[in-house]
C-alpha cells in the first residue's frame, strides 16, 4: 500500500511544480494541477478499496520520531472514506472552476492545491497542533480564493470571513496551548488513552475552546453570518469546495475528537447541531438569492451531520459502520448534492431563484436539479433517506423524541423551500436561455451518477430484502432515459412495464393486499390506456407514472417497515413529478409536497416508534409494536393527511385536478386509494392491540364524516369541472374513512366496497371530463355545455359513473351506501348516519351541476365542431362501465370477495341467500333491483317509442323563451354560480377557514423567519460579536 | 313529400341557422273517426290555456278563474308554457311587435291547437284600426277558431266562446293546426309583410 | 513571574478582542487581531516555561548533553514559531483585503461594508 | 312467476288509479275551499288522455326523450319496493329486494332522470328549477333521514314490512303514537317532498314556468302526469307504512293515504311560498332538531 504521506506530497509537490509548468504554458500548469488532484482522488480510492478489502490501517510518523513527538498521519477506513469523497468532489469542483482559474495567474492554482493539502492534512493528522496548521492552511487559501470574483461583495465577504475565521483559529490555538499545558501532549491517541486528563477545570476549558473553535468553523446558527456572505459572494466553485470538502474535513476532525467529550458536552453539541439545522432551514424560507439559500441549506445539513455523529456517540455506539451509515450517509448526500447545486447556480448565473425557470427548457439540467432537490430533502432512494431513517430510528430507540420532532420539523421546512425552488425551475417558463457549458455540466452529471451509485450502495447495506423496491427508482430512471421516444411508444412501454409488475406481484398477494393490489395496479393500468389518446412527446409523465405504479406494487409487497416507508416516499415523489408536469401553477405541487411530506413524516415517526427494541433495519411490519398507542395514532394521522381529510385537504383540489387529463383520473381514483390501503394495512396489523381504540374509532369516524360532508359541500360551489370532481373525491374518501373507522366486518366491507366503486366511477368521470377538456381546452364548466350532442359516448359513460356515484339504485353506488348505513346504524352511530345521509343528498347537487353544465344545456357557438373524445379515452371508461354493470347485476361478485378478504372482525357478518345479502337489520337484493328497474324502464319506453314518428327532433334554440328567441348560447346556458341559493343559506359552512388557518400558520412561520434573518446584519463586527457571544453561551451550557 | 323539405330561414344570419330546427310544419291527419271522437272529447274537456294578455282584453280573463265564473269546472286551466297549452287566447289588439311573439308562441304549441281571438280588435282592429302599428285582422296570420267580439267581451261571453270552441273540437272542425301547415306559405308571407325585422326561423318549432 | 506573563498574554488577548469588537476602522480591527495574536504567543510561551531554564536552542550555551534538563519545554516554542508565521500570513492577507476594500469604496469604516446581509 | 307479474300489474294499476283520483279529489277540495266548483274528480285522467292524444311533439335529444321514462320508472320502481298491504301476498310487490334505504334512494332515480332530461332541453328555467329542487331536497332529506334512523333504532330493523308488522295490534302501537317526534319530523319533510306550498318554489309557474318540465309536452307530459299519481301514491304508502301502522285492506290504505295527503294539502293552502334559501334553513332548523331529539330519545 502506498503511504498516506504521498497524499500530501503529491499536492505540495504540485504547489511548486505548477508555477514552473505554468511558465512553459498555461495548459501545462493546468495539466499538472488536475493531475495532482486526480492523483489524490485516485490514491483515496485505492486506499478505500484496499482497506475495505481488509488491509490494516496505516500509521505514518514523519520526521523520524515516533509518537507523540512526531507528526502522525493515520489512514483507517474512515479516513479513506472521507478522503475519497472529498478529493473526488474537489476534483469535480476544480473542473467547474476551470474556466475561472484559467484566467487567473498560477497563484490561484497553487492556492487551490494548498487548500486541498489542508483538507487532506486535517483528515489524516492525529495531533492537535498539526490540525491547527492544516486548518490554517485551509483557511488562508480559502480567504484568498474567496476574493476571486474580484468585486466589492467578494472582498467584503472575504474580510468578514477572515475576522470570524481568525477568531476561530485564535480559540483553537489557545485551546491547543491549554491542552498541552494540562495533558502534556497534543497527540490524540495519548489523549484518548487518558481522557480524564482533560476533565479538570483548565482541561475542560481547553477542550471546550478547541471544540468551540471547530464548531465556529462549521458555522453554527446564529454565529454564521460571515459564512453566508461568503456563500453568496464567492465563486460557486470555490464555495462548493468550502461547504463540501472543507466542511467535511472539519467535521471529520470533530469526529476524531468525539471520544474526548463528556456527556454534557455531547448533549450541548448535539443541541447546537439541531438548532442549526432547524433555524437555518427556517431562515432560508425568505431567501431569494440562490447562493445564500444554498448557504443556509449547507449550514443546516452540516448541523444535521454534527447532530448525527454526536448523538451516535452519546448513545455509546462505537461501530464505525453505524457512523458511516448515519453521519457518513448524511455527509455524502450533502457533499454531492451541494456540489451539484452550487455548480448549477454557476451555470444559471446571477438570477434570483424565482427566475430559475430558465431550466425548464433544459431537460438534463432540470433533471439534475430535481435529483439534487429530492436527494437533499431526504427522499429515497438517495443516501440521505437511509441515513435519516437510521438516525431517527436510533433517536427513537433512545427516547430522544423531541429531537426527532425537531429534525422532522426542520426537514419539512427544508422540503418547503427546496421544492418551491424546484417549482420555480420547472413550471415558470422563461424565455432567457443559458449557453451550454460542458465543463460545468459534466461534473454535475458525474456527481449525479456518483450519488446514484452511492444510493445503490446504501440501499444495499441497509438490507432492503425486496428486490422489487429497487426497481422503483430504476424504472423511473429508465423511463427518463426513454424520454426522447414518441409519447405513444412510451405509453405502450409504460403499460408493458406496469402490466408486468402487476402480473408478477398480484399472484403473490392475498386478502386485503390482493384487493388493494387489484385496485391500485389494475386501476392504474386500465386508465393508463388513455395516454395513447394524446400525441406529442409527453415529456415528464412516464417516469413518474411508472414509478408510481411500481411504488403501489412495492407498498403491497413489502414486509418490512423500512420497505413500506421507502415505497411510500417513492410514491409521493412519483406523484409529485406527475403534478409538477401538469400543473399550471407552482403552488399546487408545492402544497402537495408539503402536506404529503408532513404526512409521511408522521408515518415515519410512528413507524420508528413502533419498531421493536434493538431491531434491525429489516424489522418486519408484523414485528411492529403498537401497544403504546402513540405510534399507531401517528401512522394513522399520516395516512389521513395523505387521504386529504378535512383540515388538511388544502393540497387536494389542485392535486387531483391540475395534472394532465389522462393523469388526473389515476391520481384521483387510484392514488387516493393508496392512503386507504395504508390505513387498512396498519389497522389490521394493530387491530386489538391498541389501547383506547374505542375513542379512536369515534374520532376517526367523525373525521371521516366531516370530510365527507365538507368535501361534498365544497364540491357544489366549484366552477372548474376537474376541481369539482376533486372535491367529490375528498367526500368519497370521507365515506371510506368513516366506514373504516367502524372496525366491524360490515364497516370494513363497506369501506373497501366504496373504495372499489369510487375507483371505477371516479375513473370514468375524470376520464370523461378529461376527454371533454382535452377537446375544449377549458375546465370552466360555464364555458362548456351541450356536449351530449358532440360527445354522446363520453356522456353515456359519465352518466353511468354519475349514477354510481350518487348511490342511486340500481347501480353499484347504492351497495356502498347501504353497507355504510347498515354498519353505522348497527354500531349505533346515528348522528354520523344522518351526516352521511345529508352529505350524500348534497352530492346530488354537484352531480347534477357538472353533468348539466358540461353535457346538457346549450352548446356553445365555438364548440359546434368539436369531435367525440379520443377512443383511447373511451376504452378505459367502457372497461369500467362494464365492471360497474356486472357488479350492479350481481353485487355478490364484489361483496363476497371483499368480506372474505376483510375476515372476521367485530359486529355481525353479512349473510347470503341467493343474491340477497342481509344482516341483522336489513337486506338487499341487487339483482332483483336491477331486474325490476329494467322492467319498469322498458314499459314506458316502449310506449314512447311507439309514438316516436310524430316527434320532431329540434335544435337547441327551439325553446320556449318567453315568446322571444334566445340571444346567444352563452347567455342562455345556466351554469355559473349554479347554487347561489345554497351559498345564501349555508355559505357560512364553506368559508375558507382551513385555508386561512394554514395561510396564517405559513405567514407566522415566514414572519419568524423574516425576523430571525435580521440577525445577519451584514456587519463583520456584529458577526464577530455573535461568535463571541455564541462561544460564551455554549460555555455556559457545557459547563 | 313536402314534410321533408326544409325552410330557408333567411331571416337568420348564417351562423345562427344551425341553432334552429328548419323543418316545415306537417299536417297530421286525424285517426279513425271513433277513436278521434273520443280523443276530441278529451281535448275539449281539457283545454289548457296559454293566455297572451298584452291587449286590454286580458283584464277580462282573470275573473274566469275566480269563484264566480270558475272555468276549472270545464277542465280548463292556465298553462305557463306554450309547449303544454292547447288554446292560445289573444287578449286584444296586436301590434307589430306583439304579433311576432304570438306567432312564435303559436308555432311552439303542439297539434292540435286552438286560437281564440278576444275582442273586436282581433277581428278588424277595433278602435285602433287606423293605427300605424296595429294588426287589423288576426286570421290573416294565424288560423283562428273562435272570435269573441265586444270591447271588451264580458267573462260570460268568453265562456260562451269556450262552449263554441268545444263544440267545434267535438265536431272535428277545429283543425287550425293542420290548416296552418297546409297554407303555411300564405300565412308566412302575410306575417313577413308585417314583421320586417324577421330574426326568427321561418317556423318556430 | 510565569503567571505575570500568562496574565499579560491574557490581557493582551482581551485588549485585542475589545479592539476588534468596538473599533469601526478596519485597520484598527486588524491591529486588534494582531494584538490577540501576540497575546496568544506570549501565553503559549509562558505555558512551556520552566523556572530557571533557558531557551530551547541547542547552541554552545546549552550543549547537547543534558539539554533536556537545561531548557524549557521546547514544544510550545515550536508552536509559537509556527503560529507567528501563520499569524503573519493572516495579517498580511487581512491588510491586502483592507487595501482592496479601500480602493473600492474609499472608506475603511466596517459599517459601510454591510451590503450582503439577511 | 306469472302470478307475481299479474300481481304487480294489479298493484301498479291500483296505485295509479288511486293516486290520480286522489289528485282529482284534492283539486276538488281546494276548489271548494276557494268557493269554486272545481274540475271533476276524473279530470287528471282526461288530462292524461288529452296529452297522449297530441298529434305532434318535439324532442331535444335522447336524454330529453328518456327523461320522462326515467321519471316514471323511478316512480314505479319506488312503489314496487314498498309493500302496499300488510300480510297480503298480492300487494307485497318486490319488498323482498331491499329495505327502507333502498326505497329512500330509489326516490332519487326518477328525479335524477327527469333533471337530466329537462337539462338537455336547454331551457335555463329547467336548470334553475332543478337547482332549486335539489337544494331543497338535500335539506328536507335531513329530518327525514333522522326520522328513519330513529325508526330503525326503535324497531331494530330497516325492513319496511317488519316496521309495519311491529305496529300491528292497536292504534296506539302506530309509530305516530310510539314515536311522535320522528313522525313530526317526517311529516314536515314530506311537505317538502310533495312540493306543495310553501315549498313549491321549484315549479313556481309565475316565475320559471312550471320548472323542469317547461319543454315537455304531449306524451312526455302525459307520462309525467301519470307518474305524479304513482309516485304520490308510493310516497304516501311509504309514510303510511312507516308511521301510521300500514294497512291490511285496500279501503284502509285509501283512507290513510288520503288523510296523510290532506296534511300536505292543508299546509299548502294555508301558507305562501318560501324562497329556496329560506326552505333550506327551515328544514335544517327546527325539523332537524326534532329529528335529532327523536333519535336521541330512542338512543337513550
Amino acid at each position: 500500500m502506498v503511504s498516506p504521506v504521498y497524499l500530501l506530497v503529491v499536492t505540495i509537490a504540485a504547489v511548486f511544480l505548477v508555477p514552473l509548468a505554468d511558465r512553459i504554458g498555461r495548459s501545462y500548469g493546468m495539466s499538472v494541477f488536475y493531475a495532482a488532484i486526480a492523483a489524490a482522488a485516485g490514491l483515496g480510492l485505492f486506499w478505500f478499496l484496499s482497506l475495505r478489502g481488509g488491509a490494516p490501517a496505516q500509521n505514518v510518523f514523519i520526521a523520524g520520531f515516533t509518537g507523540p513527538y512526531a507528526i502522525q498521519l493515520q489512514l483507517g477506513i474512515a479516513e479513506s472514506f472521507v478522503i475519497v469523497l472529498v478529493n473526488t468532489v474537489f476534483l469535480l469542483a476544480s473542473i467547474v472552476l476551470g474556466g475561472a482559474l484559467i484566467k487567473e495567474k498560477a497563484y490561484a492554482l497553487t492556492l487551490m492545491l494548498l487548500m486541498l493539502t489542508g483538507i487532506n492534512g486535517l483528515v489524516l493528522s492525529r495531533d492537535l497542533f498539526n490540525m491547527f496548521v492544516f486548518m490554517e492552511l485551509l483557511s488562508i487559501s480559502t480567504y484568498a480564493l474567496v476574493a476571486m470574483p474580484r468585486n466589492g461583495q467578494a472582498f467584503s465577504a472575504g474580510f468578514k470571513y477572515m475576522i470570524a475565521g481568525g477568531l476561530a483559529s485564535t480559540f483553537f490555538l489557545i485551546g491547543t496551548a491549554f491542552v498541552y499545558r494540562t495533558a502534556g501532549t497534543l497527540h490524540l491517541d495519548y489523549l484518548l488513552r487518558s481522557p480524564e486528563l482533560l476533565h479538570g477545570g483548565v482541561g475542560f476549558a481547553a477542550l471546550f475552546l478547541v471544540i468551540a473553535a471547530l464548531l465556529i468553523e462549521l458555522k453554527p446558527f446564529p454565529a454564521n453570518g460571515w459564512a453566508l456572505d461568503v456563500y453568496q459572494a464567492g465563486h460557486p466553485g470555490v464555495v462548493s469546495i468550502i461547504t463540501t470538502a472543507g466542511t467535511g474535513a472539519v467535521l471529520f476532525v470533530l469526529y476524531k475528537l468525539l471520544p474526548l467529550m463528556s456527556v454534557r458536552m455531547l448533549q450541548v453539541l448535539g443541541g447546537a447541531g439541531i438548532v442549526t439545522f432547524v433555524f437555518s432551514n427556517l431562515v432560508a424560507i425568505k431567501q431569494e438569492n440562490p447562493g445564500r439559500l444554498l448557504g443556509y441549506s449547507s449550514i443546516s445539513q452540516t448541523g444535521l451531520v454534527i447532530a448525527g455523529m454526536v448523538f451516535l456517540r452519546l448513545f455509546g455506539i462505537r461501530e464505525i459502520a453505524v457512523y458511516a451509515a448515519v453521519a457518513g450517509g448524511l455527509f455524502l448526500n450533502h457533499l454531492f448534492v451541494k456540489g451539484l447545486m452550487f455548480w448549477l447556480s454557476e451555470r444559471v448565473g446571477p438570477r434570483p431563484i424565482r427566475e430559475w425557470g430558465v431550466l425548464a427548457g433544459k431537460p438534463l439540467l432540470l433533471f439534475l436539479f430535481g435529483l439534487a432537490v429530492v436527494a437533499l430533502s431526504g427522499l429515497p432512494p438517495f443516501p440521505g433517506f437511509w441515513a435519516k431513517w437510521e438516525f431517527l430510528k436510533l433517536l427513537a430507540a433512545n427516547g430522544y423524541y423531541p429531537v426527532l420532532g425537531f429534525i422532522l420539523a426542520g426537514s419539512l421546512i427544508e422540503v418547503f423551500y427546496l421544492f418551491r425552488w424546484l417549482g420555480y425551475a420547472a413550471v415558470k417558463e422563461d424565455h432567457d436561455t443559458i449557453s451550454p457549458a460542458p465543463a460545468v455540466t459534466l461534473p454535475m452529471v458525474a456527481a449525479a451518477i456518483l450519488l446514484l451509485a452511492a444510493s445503490v450502495f446504501f440501499s444495499g447495506s441497509l438490507s432492503v430484502r425486496e428486490p422489487l423496491l429497487r426497481l422503483i427508482p430504476a424504472a423511473g430512471i429508465l423511463f427518463y432515459l426513454l424520454e426522447p421516444l414518441p409519447g405513444r411508444v412510451k405509453t405502450v412501454l409504460a403499460l408493458a412495464a406496469s402490466g408486468s409488475a402487476a402480473v408478477i406481484v398480484l399472484p403473490g398477494l392475498s386478502g386485503l393486499h390482493l384487493v388493494f393490489g387489484i385496485m391500485l395496479l389494475g386501476g392504474s393500468l386500465v386508465q393508463m390506456i388513455a395516454g395513447l389518446g394524446s400525441g406529442g412527446r409527453r415529456r415528464g409523465i412516464y417516469p413518474g407514472m411508472v414509478m408510481m405504479v411500481y411504488s403501489f406494487a412495492g407498498l403491497l409487497v413489502t414486509e418490512t417497515a423500512l420497505g413500506f416507508f421507502f415505497a411510500w416516499e417513492m410514491m409521493t415523489l412519483a406523484s409529485y413529478l406527475l403534478i409538477l408536469r401538469g400543473s399550471r401553477s407552482a403552488r399546487t405541487p408545492l402544497l402537495y409536497m408539503i402536506f404529503s411530506t408532513g404526512g409521511a413524516f408522521l408515518i415515519l415517526a410512528g413507524l420508528i416508534t413502533a419498531l421493536p427494541a434493538g431491531s434491525l433495519s429489516s424489522a418486519g411490519l408484523g414485528d411492529l409494536v403498537f401497544s403504546g398507542g402513540t405510534a399507531f395514532y401517528l401512522i394513522i394521522a399520516g395516512f389521513l393527511v395523505k387521504a386529504g381529510v378535512v383540515g388538511v385537504h388544502l393540497w387536494l383540489p389542485g392535486f387531483y385536478s391540475e395534472a394532465d387529463h389522462d393523469v388526473s383520473p389515476i391520481l384521483s381514483s387510484a392514488l387516493s386509494k393508496a392512503a386507504v390501503a395504508g390505513l387498512f394495512i396498519f389497522m389490521s396489523l394493530a387491530n386489538g392491540t391498541v389501547p383506547g381504540s374505542d375513542m379512536f374509532s369515534v374520532i376517526l369516524g367523525w373525521i371521516g364524516g366531516l370530510t365527507a360532508f365538507f368535501g361534498t359541500l365544497m364540491a357544489i360551489y366549484q366552477e372548474d369541472a376537474k376541481r369539482l370532481l376533486a372535491f367529490s373525491s375528498m367526500g368519497q374518501m370521507g365515506y371510506i374513512i368513516l366506514a373504516a373507522s367502524l372496525m366491524s366486518t360490515i364497516g370494513w366491507t363497506a369501506a373497501i366496497y366504496i373504495a372499489v366503486t369510487h375507483l371505477l366511477f371516479k375513473g370514468i368521470m375524470f376520464l370523461s371530463v378529461g376527454g371533454v377538456v382535452s377537446r375544449l381546452n377549458t375546465t370552466n364548466m360555464y364555458e362548456m355545455g351541450g356536449m351530449i350532442k358532440r360527445m354522446p359516448l363520453s356522456f353515456m359513460t359519465f352518466l353511468i359513473g354519475l349514477i354510481a356515484l350518487s348511490g342511486v339504485p340500481p347501480l353499484t353506488g347504492f351497495g356502498g351506501k347501504w353497507l355504510l348505513y347498515s354498519a353505522l346504524v348497527g354500531k349505533g352511530w346515528y348522528m354520523l348516519t344522518a351526516l352521511a345521509l345529508f352529505s350524500s343528498a348534497v352530492a346530488f347537487l354537484y352531480c347534477y351541476r357538472i353533468i348539466h353544465s358540461v353535457f346538457l344545456g346549450q352548446l356553445k357557438t365555438g364548440f359546434r365542431a368539436v369531435k367525440e373524445a379520443s377512443v383511447w379515452y373511451l376504452i378505459p371508461q367502457f372497461i369500467f362501465v362494464m365492471l360497474i354493470m356486472i357488479f350492479s347485476m350481481v353485487p355478490r361478485l364484489l361483496i363476497e370477495p371483499i368480506s372474505a378478504a376483510v375476515g372476521k372482525l367485530a359486529g355481525p357478518d353479512l349473510l347470503w341467500q341467493g343474491n340477497t345479502v342481509s344482516h341483522a337489520l336489513g337486506y338487499w337484493n341487487g339483482t332483483t333491483v336491477m331486474m325490476v328497474t329494467m322492467g319498469v324502464f322498458m314499459v314506458p319506453l316502449v310506449w314512447l317509442l311507439s309514438r316516436v314518428r310524430s316527434i320532431q327532433k329540434v335544435k337547441q334554440f327551439n325553446i320556449v323563451y318567453a315568446a322571444e328567441r334566445p340571444d346567444r348560447p352563452e347567455t342562455t346556458h345556466y351554469a355559473h354560480n349554479f347554487f347561489a341559493h345554497y351559498t345564501k343559506a349555508l355559505g357560512f359552512l364553506s368559508l375558507p377557514l382551513v385555508r386561512r388557518f394554514w395561510e396564517g400558520a405559513g405567514e407566522w412561520i415566514s414572519s419568524i423567519a423574516a425576523a430571525l434573518r435580521h440577525l445577519y446584519s451584514g456587519n463583520g463586527q456584529t458577526y464577530a460579536l455573535q461568535v463571541m457571544l455564541y462561544i460564551t453561551v455554549l460555555y455556559l451550557f457545557m459547563r | 313529400m313536402h314534410n321533408k323539405e326544409t325552410l330557408p330561414n333567411l331571416g337568420l344570419p348564417e351562423h345562427e341557422r344551425d341553432l334552429f330546427c328548419d323543418a316545415r310544419p306537417r299536417v297530421s291527419k286525424p285517426l279513425a273517426s271513433y277513436i278521434e271522437k273520443f280523443l276530441n272529447w278529451s281535448r275539449a274537456n281539457s283545454l289548457w290555456i296559454l293566455a297572451y294578455g298584452t291587449g286590454c282584453g286580458a283584464i277580462e280573463l282573470r275573473p274566469l278563474f275566480t269563484a264566480r265564473f270558475d272555468i276549472s269546472r270545464y277542465g280548463m286551466a292556465p298553462r305557463p308554457t306554450p309547449r303544454q297549452a292547447s288554446l292560445l287566447m289573444i287578449g286584444g289588439y296586436l301590434s307589430v311587435k306583439t304579433l311576432k311573439r304570438v306567432i312564435r308562441s303559436y308555432e311552439q304549441m303542439q297539434n292540435p291547437k286552438f286560437v281564440i281571438g278576444l275582442g273586436s280588435c282581433t277581428v278588424n282592429g277595433g278602435m285602433y284600426w287606423d293605427s300605424y302599428n296595429t294588426i287589423n285582422r288576426l286570421d290573416h296570420y294565424l288560423p283562428v277558431d273562435v272570435y269573441i267580439t265586444g270591447c271588451m267581451p264580458r267573462p260570460e261571453a268568453i265562456i260562451a266562446g269556450f262552449e263554441q270552441l268545444k263544440k267545434r273540437i267535438k265536431d272535428g272542425r277545429a283543425e287550425g293546426a293542420n290548416q296552418y301547415a297546409e297554407q303555411f306559405d300564405w300565412y308566412k308571407a302575410n306575417q313577413k309583410k308585417i314583421i320586417t325585422d324577421w330574426n326568427m326561423p321561418d317556423y318556430n318549432w | 513571574m510565569i503567571h505575570a506573563v500568562t496574565a499579560t498574554g491574557i490581557i493582551l488577548i482581551l485588549t485585542g478582542l475589545w479592539c476588534m469588537l468596538t473599533r469601526k476602522h478596519i485597520i484598527r480591527i486588524i491591529i486588534g487581531f494582531s494584538i490577540i495574536d501576540t497575546g496568544i504567543h506570549i501565553m503559549i510561551v509562558s505555558t512551556g516555561y520552566i523556572r530557571n531554564r533557558t531557551a530551547p536552542i541547542l547552541d554552545h550555551a546549552v550543549g547537547l548533553q543534558g539539554a533536556a534538563d537545561k531548557v524549557v519545554d521546547p514544544v510550545p516554542s515550536a508552536l509559537v514559531l509556527t503560529a507567528i508565521v501563520i499569524g503573519l500570513a493572516v495579517t498580511a492577507l487581512m491588510l491586502s483585503y483592507a487595501v482592496k476594500l479601500y480602493r473600492r469604496k474609499r472608506t475603511l469604516d466596517i459599517n459601510n461594508y454591510a451590503e450582503l446581509k439577511w | 312467476m306469472i302470478v307475481k307479474a299479474l300481481y304487480i300489474v294489479l298493484s301498479v294499476a291500483l296505485v295509479t288509479v288511486w293516486g290520480l283520483t286522489l289528485t282529482g279529489i284534492v283539486r276538488k277540495i281546494v276548489a271548494r275551499v276557494h268557493g269554486r266548483i272545481g274540475p271533476p274528480v276524473w279530470q287528471p285522467f282526461v288530462d292524461i288522455i288529452k296529452n297522449n292524444a297530441k298529434r305532434t311533439g318535439i324532442s331535444h335529444g335522447v336524454m330529453f326523450y328518456l327523461g320522462p321514462v326515467f321519471r316514471i320508472a323511478g316512480g314505479m320502481g319506488t312503489f314496487l319496493f314498498i309493500p302496499v298491504l300488510f300480510g297480503s301476498d298480492m300487494f307485497s310487490n318486490f319488498s323482498f329486494a331491499g329495505d327502507v334505504f333502498l326505497v329512500m334512494y330509489f326516490i332519487f332515480f326518477g328525479q335524477l332522470g327527469m333533471a337530466l332530461g329537462s337539462g338537455e332541453g336547454g331551457h335555463p328555467y329547467s336548470a334553475i328549477a332543478v337547482a332549486r329542487g335539489l337544494a331543497q331536497m338535500s335539506a328536507f332529506e335531513v329530518p327525514f333521514a333522522l326520522s328513519v334512523i330513529s325508526l330503525a333504532v326503535q324497531y331494530d330493523t330497516f325492513s319496511v314490512s317488519s316496521i309495519v308488522a311491529a305496529q300491528q295490534g292497536s292504534i296506539f302501537s302506530w309509530t305516530m303514537f310510539t314515536n311522535p317526534l320522528a313522525t313530526i319530523a317526517a311529516i314536515i319533510a314530506m311537505l317538502g317532498m310533495n312540493m306543495h306550498s310553501p315549498f313549491d318554489v321549484v315549479i313556481a309557474p309565475q316565475e320559471i314556468p312550471i320548472g323542469p318540465p317547461t319543454e315537455y309536452q304531449g306524451s312526455f307530459l302525459g307520462m309525467l302526469h301519470t307518474n305524479r299519481g304513482i309516485f304520490n301514491g308510493a310516497k304516501l304508502i311509504l309514510f303510511m307504512n312507516l308511521y301510521f301502522g300500514g294497512a291490511t285492506t285496500i279501503p284502509e290504505m285509501i283512507v290513510k293515504t288520503f288523510c296523510i295527503y290532506m296534511i300536505s294539502v292543508f299546509v299548502g293552502v294555508s301558507f305562501p311560498r318560501f324562497r329556496t334559501d329560506q326552505s333550506i334553513r327551515f328544514f335544517l332548523g327546527i325539523p332537524t332538531l326534532i329529528g335529532v331529539a327523536a333519535v336521541i330519545l330512542y338512543w337513550l
